[in-house]
């Protein structure tokens, strides 16, 4: 199991140095994640949405199902906690 | 109603759940049948769905009204109805049945089990019916999150197993995200479709690849693909009744549906074939977990062990058919899909009734059961027959169907695993049917004054028993009307 | 770590200054986070540790909110957003599209106009800031295996 | 070549620290070194997503005004909102895995997992 | 009437006899009734066969390109008259069999049986390969419950036997049609075979001929496939005599006409060289069973082994291509039915009354059970080969197809295997008829002491089967006049 | 945006996350997963990500350690490895 998991590790590692060659370069203004669709939510969200953030127009309104799913993954962290915690415990 | 159907799908759910949760804090008995009515809602979208996709194609969805990639879709097309359909009819079946169960063991607070149960299903169709990659993410977490939960619910071993599977689980959860980074940072864009359309462009990229690579790193750890199954068993065998009767069927199917999809939407054709050891590692992975799987199964005398490692067997042979990447095998895998689902949900409904009455788990203790609980052990004898791949249940025709998918890629060893993972079934089901027809029952022991559980609990399995004969009988027009052209190009 | 310190001076700087002036900021944060940075998250979480904090330096004399309450406010936080999304399905909009909501837009505080978009967003941060808030404060409440005054839930 | 490396170093400085999460997940004992490896791990995740974030000569995020709205002058605010929303899941999925360890404590007197492992089941 | 009917009324006829558990003689009553309804269905569509026009009827599609499809043809129509018809007689004898033991779980018993004769005459009437398989597997599956009945240890061992073998060779069936599927071909069985458009891709053809062959061989019990059959007779010789003897065995050896005959047809297995690996198997079965017989004392166990012998007989006539050996292959399916039944049902009658299951135990029982013995006696002469029994018949015709095909040396093998037919079979009768005392009734060792009429009726009927359809082929049931027509259907040039 | 900050701070990231991981007493091993926390928070501001470094600052170092402490309280402050 030992084993395993190092030989997962330094497989994973290798992956990861491997894939990074083929990444943008940090900063670089022509990586296509910045050349496709982030200047949408720059150029747009002011006019469409309202809002001078960027992130929240983004957050509460392009993807703003995205940001219901993580309120329903904190909701469900609450009843789980509840369900765990809450039942035949000792109070202390 | 119809152009919202794919929201609708998950609404109910979700809507379900908060309402579940408020109502069964102060009234509780109110919320097995609220939690009946969302997921009765939910299946009824799905099947409208199904309808509407077969008869005009997929359905589109712009949540927030943000067209694509802007925005985030939701997408119903052939694929994902079907999936949704199964889950959400499984789902319902097994809650009715496990009725009783959750009230024994769950006992004092159903709201919030239940409100947790309506969460799972939210997050599994969720993944179902989206169309954004990172979507994928956020569901995959609240399923997994109320999943944890609801595992650690069994007390016990459960506690240790569930804490395992949060932290194998969030890992997986964790390289998924990293995937869809490496993929996001090439393209620029998270939209499924949008995605497929920018990357031929850059195909040969590494980081393509290893997007790809932690992808399906992530999901094989949902998926249970036999290196990363371990958290499996002691989840599915210390876990509450209800909740391994719910997850099972469905959970790891959902995961194995979204590899599916990266295949039929994400990735160009043929590149994960041709381009990348993916294919190729998730092939050889499901075939030797169908085999693995299935020995170990035999090992076991447990019978809910029996059952999960027979389900990472059998996921091992979706994620084969997956592997294969071909039409045909995609349309196998998917029929495989539904019918573990239902074979599944049956064999599970059987055990537990058979735990509702007796509290008994091991099998050796299980002899003369079939003359004392015989509907019950109609309903396990059918499920298990059909497991096995004998015609003319549904079990019999996946595993032909994956066969011929093999064969038609010219891969002999696909169609041999098929056969030996069929022989290995035989075994371990035999052993158990031997002992519940052949062998009488012990004076004295709780076996022998067991009877058959009560309607509600009985009906539900033999529904999904009869169905496995159904659904192998009328596979010819769901796999040749419905999956083919749901998958094909 | 969950009794009152008995401390009039912690208790009087935490009740008289500290928790009001968290919760203050708390609104700034959710109400800057149109224009600046912030958001419901953020003042969910600011909130929640105001009530933490009201807790570890109140213990149980407090009356702010109890476990019970949290609770029904992280659900109704959570149903504000998810009806929030639903409202614009009877406008003909899609689902979570404030941009159908039967506001009437007005001219106003950013930029020289209130978009009913941006009322929208405002309305599912406010809802996510309540269900952060719930969620967190009822975390910390059982997590330290102590559920306040009024609990039903407990 | 020093451009490729200030370039790619954020990918590799993040790699390291996945590394040294999966190995505080995959070869610790106790229950909490896991739930720290995983949240290193996490962190990292985070911190190679807002690396690819980054722009030269952009800045947050927040416009200036409204005229102001050459995509040029602000970092990628994509990535940005998906990882607030993973923040949020790692410190749900914290929450709950604490409040699992709380109950395994209360349960085991230890959180050690191979002696819990060992442990004869109690069911 | 359909072929579907004939199917089905002892496929439905389960659920009736199972929810009759609590009134054994209602119970018995659906089984005798589902018995006669499914030999009259079969009968009714005999005169349309032996015209030429055989029922016909399509389901829907079970796998893309193959319909559940049933089709009367001459082969199918002989098998299923087999089946059906003894099936008549041996719910007759059940009913004393399972009474005089007072044997368990009669219920399961009755079901599993209608369900195993539904299977077999599915087997019978499928119009291809795929219908073929299902019903076929579900053969194995409806039997098991029999096999198991007493659900002892060695019972419950020879179950398992019987499903791995079973099972096992039912894979092998279900791979070569998912092979034929995934190849395009219409698997639809056709006198002459339908495979021709393969000529010439050797690989293809040898696989799918070594798939289908050990498919069917298991339950033809061909060596080294057999050892399943001897373990099976622990089940009641009831099912002993209709299925181990009739229709699970004979569902093997049909197998084998179909594969032969229906599925590859003489002139590419004649070209493929096929027929001599077949030939030398069935060969060597059939002298080496036939020896193994020889020294079995448990009486079953002789029949069981004889059994293996006279099953490869078949293959072999099967496998000789000579327009007379497939007469007396076909023919013999129907003599060896009618005649090994007979001695099964003896065997249990004297199981069943006077609890001797050994050949040694049998000093003297003629005297006791005169009418049982005589019976015996009658089939042991059939099996024999002696004329004018129905098996004279079917040995004449096989020999002389091996002397027209100029294979004697299988000629020599018929002749030196119903040498010891005989061998294994008479010093039976005439230990039974020795004038010794009965062991534990050495003071009424002349007195008559039958075994139920039940029992014994039956017994005689068929015997006296054996004879009339010696003397008669033609005489009734058309077993003949149905084997020479599939003869000429399939040897046609 | 000035790599010589990031590169201090990821090096600072690796080491608390060591210290986080190898320290045996589980008290200290949380507080440096908060130190932690911080520093992510502080490259993700000088990264330019101030909602992120925000959220982080607040929930992963704020909410989280706290949470994080008051469980650690409740169990066994001592670990095996």
């Amino acid at each position: 199991m030992r084993v395993l998991s190092v030989i997962a590790m330094l497989g994973f590692a290798g992956l990861v140095v491997y894939a990074t060659s083929a990444l943008p370069l940090r900063g670089d203004p022509d990586a296509p994640a910045h050349r496709y669709l982030s200047p949408y939510y720059v150029e747009r969200s002011a006019s469409e949405v309202g809002t001078p953030n960027i992130v929240t127009a983004v957050l509460g309104d392009y993807r703003s199902y995205d940001t219901l799913g993580e309120t329903a993954v904190i909701f469900t962290a609450g009843v789980a906690l509840l369900m765990v915690l809450g039942r035949g415990r000792k109070r202390d | 109603m119809t152009p919202h159907l794919p929201i609708l799908i998950i609404l109910p759910l979700l809507l379900g759940a908060f309402v579940v949760t408020l109502c069964g804090l102060w009234r509780p008995r109110s919320a097995f049948p609220l939690a009946i009515l969302a997921v009765g809602a939910s299946a009824a979208a799905s099947i409208a769905s199904l309808v509407e996709t077969a008869r005009a194609g997929a359905v589109r969805y712009a949540l927030g009204g943000w067209a694509p990639p802007v925005g985030i879709e939701y997408v119903v097309d052939g694929v994902s109805a079907f999936v949704a359909t199964v889950v959400a009819a499984v789902a319902l079946l097994v809650l009715t049945a496990t009725r009783r169960m959750a009230d024994r063991e769950m006992g004092d607070r159903p709201g919030l089990f239940y409100g947790a149960v309506l969460m799972m299903l939210t997050g599994l169709l969720g993944i179902v019916v989206t169309g954004d990659l990172f979507n994928v993410f956020v569901f995959l977490e609240i399923s997994s999150l109320a999943t944890y939960a609801l595992i650690f619910m069994g007390g016990g071993r459960a506690m240790i197993a569930a804490f395992r599977y949060l932290i194998v689980g969030t890992l997986g959860g964790a390289l998924y995200l990293l995937g869809v980074g490496y993929l996001y940072f090439s393209t620029g864009t998270l939209n499924m479709a949008d995605t497929a359309a920018r990357l031929p462009e850059i195909l040969d990229s590494p980081a393509v690849l290893a997007g790809a690579a932690l992808i399906f790193a992530g999901l094989g750890v949902k998926t249970a693909l036999v290196p990363l199954h371990w958290w499996l068993p002691d989840a599915y065998n210390y876990a509450p009744s209800p909740v391994t009767a719910l997850m099972a069927p469905i959970a790891t199917k959902v995961a194995a549906y979204a590899m599916l999809r990266m295949f039929l939407t994400v990735f160009p054709a043929g590149y994960l074939a041709e381009a990348t050891p993916v294919a190729t590692v998730l092939l050889v992975v499901g075939l030797g977990g169908a085999v693995a799987g299935g020995a170990a199964a035999f090992a076991q005398s447990d019978l809910r062990r029996i059952l999960a490692y027979s389900s990472i067997a059998q996921v091992g042979l979706i994620a084969a058919g997956i592997g294969l990447a071909s039409p045909l095998a995609a349309a196998a895998a998917l029929f495989h899909v539904m019918t573990h689902a239902v074979m599944k949900a049956a064999l599970f409904l059987a055990a537990y009734s058979v735990r509702y009455r007796t509290g008994e788990v091991d099998i050796d203790r299980m002899a003369g059961l079939g003359r004392a609980m015989p509907w019950t052990m109609l309903a396990f004898t059918v499920a298990a027959v059909s497991m096995v791949g004998v015609p003319p249940t549904a079990g019999f025709f996946s595993k032909l169907y994956l066969a011929q998918a093999g064969l038609a890629e010219g891969l002999w060893g696909v169609a041999l695993v098929v056969l030996v993972s069929g022989l290995l079934t035989a075994a371990y089901m035999v052993r158990i049917l031997e002992r519940v027809y052949l062998r009488d029952a012990p004076d004295g022991g709780s076996a022998a004054e067991a009877a058959d559980p009560p309607a509600d609990m009985l009906a539900p399995a033999l529904v999904l028993a009869s169905a496995t004969l159904v659904l192998g009988l009328a596979n010819v027009p769901i796999v040749t009307r419905l999956l083919v052209p749901a998958v094909g190009p | 770590m969950t009794d009152p310190h008995g401390s009039i001076i912690v208790n009087f700087i935490a009740r008289i200054m500290m928790i009001p002036f968290i919760i203050l900021y708390a609104f700034y944060v959710l109400v800057h986070g149109e224009a600046g940075p912030g958001g419901g998250f953020q003042a969910g979480a600011v909130l929640a540790a105001a009530v933490i904090l009201s807790r570890l330096a109140l213990g149980r004399e407090q009356r702010i909110v109890s476990t019970g309450g949290l609770v029904i406010l992280a659900v109704a936080g959570l149903l504000v957003y998810a009806l929030t999304g639903v409202a614009p399905m009877f406008f003909g909009g899609e689902y979570l599209d404030y941009g159908r909501l039967p506001i009437p837009a007005t001219d106003g505080i950013v930029f020289g106009r209130v978009t009913v978009r941006s009322i929208g967003v405002f309305a599912i941060e406010l809802g996510v800031a309540m269900g952060v808030m719930g969620v967190l404060g009822a975390m910390f409440d059982y997590l330290t295996g102590a559920e306040w005054s009024g609990s039903d839930a407990g | 070549m020093l451009d490729e490396l200030l370039g790619r170093y954020p990918y590799w400085a993040t790699a390291v620290l996945m590394v040294i999460g999966l190995y505080g997940m995959l070869l610790k004992r106790s229950l909490i070194k896991k739930l720290i490896g995983l949240n290193v791990f996490q962190g990292a995740v985070i911190l190679f997503f807002i690396a690819g974030s980054v722009k030269a000569g952009a800045t947050v995020p927040v416009l200036i005004d409204e005229g102001a709205t050459d995509p040029a002058l602000y970092v990628n605010p994509l990535p940005h909102v998906l990882m607030l929303t993973a923040i949020v899941v790692s410190a749900a999925t914290n929450g709950l895995a604490l409040a699992l360890m709380i109950r395994i404590f209360d349960g085991h007197r230890t959180l050690d997992e191979r002696e819990i492992l060992e442990r004869p089941a109690r069911t | 009437m359909s072929p579907l009917i004939a199917v089905a009324v002892p496929m439905a006829a389960a659920v009736p006899i199972l929810l009759s558990g609590r009134r054994p003689n209602l119970r018995e009553a659906w089984s005798l009734a589902a018995a006669l309804a499914t030999a009259g269905a079969v009968w009714s569509m005999l005169s349309g066969t032996l015209a030429g026009e055989p029922a016909e009827s399509v389901l829907f599609e079970l796998a893309p390109g193959a319909a559940i499809a049933f089709r009367a043809d001459a082969a199918g129509m002989l098998f299923a008259m087999l089946a059906s018809g003894l099936w008549v007689v041996t719910t007759v004898y059940s009913i004393g069999y399972m009474r005089t033991l007072e044997e368990g779980n009669q219920t399961r018993y009755y079901a599993a049986f209608a369900l195993s004769v539904g299977s077999a005459v599915g087997v019978a009437l499928a119009a291809n390969l795929v219908t073929f398989v299902l019903f076929y597997e579900l053969l194995t599956l409806a039997t098991y419950p029999l096999v198991t009945h007493h659900q002892d240890a060695a019972s419950i061992r020879a179950g398992r036997k019987y499903l791995a073998y079973t099972l096992t060779a039912g894979l092998a069936l279900i791979a070569a049609t998912a092979w034929l599927l995934a190849l395009g071909v219409d698997a639809t069985f056709e006198a002459g075979g339908f495979l021709a458009e393969l000529t010439g891709r050797g690989g293809v053809l040898w696989g799918l001929f070594a798939l289908l062959a050990a498919g069917v061989a298991v339950k033809a019990a061909v060596m080294p496939l057999h050892s399943w059959l001897p373990a099976a007779m622990v089940a009641p010789t009831p099912v002993s005599a209709l299925l181990h003897a009739v229709a699970v065995v004979k569902a093997g050896a049909f197998g084998f006409v179909r594969v032969m005959g229906y599925v590859f047809g003489p002139a590419l297995l004649a070209d493929m060289g096929a027929l001599h690996v077949v030939a030398a198997f069935a060969a060597v079965t059939l002298t080496v069973g036939s020896i193994l017989a020889l020294g079995m004392d448990p009486l079953k166990q002789r029949l069981a082994y004889s059994t293996v012998s006279h099953l490869s007989y078949i293959v072999l006539g099967t496998a000789i291509l000579a327009p007379a050996a497939w007469v007396g292959a076909l023919f013999h399916m129907a003599a060896h039915g009618v005649t090994k039944i007979t001695l099964f049902f003896c065997a249990g009658a004297i199981h069943a009354h006077a609890h001797k299951d050994r050949v040694s135990q049998l000093d003297g029982i003629g005297w006791r059970m005169p009418w049982t013995m005589a019976a015996f006696a009658l089939a042991s002469l059939g099996m024999a080969g002696l004329p004018p029994f129905m098996m004279f018949a079917s040995k004449w015709y096989l020999g002389a197809g091996a002397v027209d095909a100029a294979m004697v040396p299988f000629l020599a093998v018929y002749v030196l295997s119903g040498v010891l037919n005989a061998a294994y079979l008479f010093p039976i009768v005439f230990r039974a008829f020795r004038n010794v005392p009965v062991e534990g009734h050495a003071e009424r060792s002349a007195s008559v002491d039958e075994a139920s009429g039940l029992m014994v009726v039956p017994l005689m009927i068929t015997a006296g089967l054996a004879l009339v359809l010696g003397l008669a082929p033609d005489a009734a049931f058309g077993f003949m006049e149905l084997a020479l027509d599939v003869s000429a259907a399939v040897t046609a040039p | 945006m000035i790599w010589e900050i990031e590169l201090t701070l990821f090096f600072l990231l690796v080491l608390t996350a060591v210290v986080a991981l190898e320290t045996r007493d589980l008290l200290a091993a949380v507080v440096a997963l908060g130190v932690f926390s911080v520093f992510t928070a502080l490259l993700l501001a000088v990264m330019g990500a101030v909602d992120v470094a925000f959220t982080e600052v607040v929930l992963g170092a704020g909410v989280t350690g706290v949470l994080l402490v008051a469980g650690i309280a409740r169990m066994d402050r001592r670990s095996v490895d």
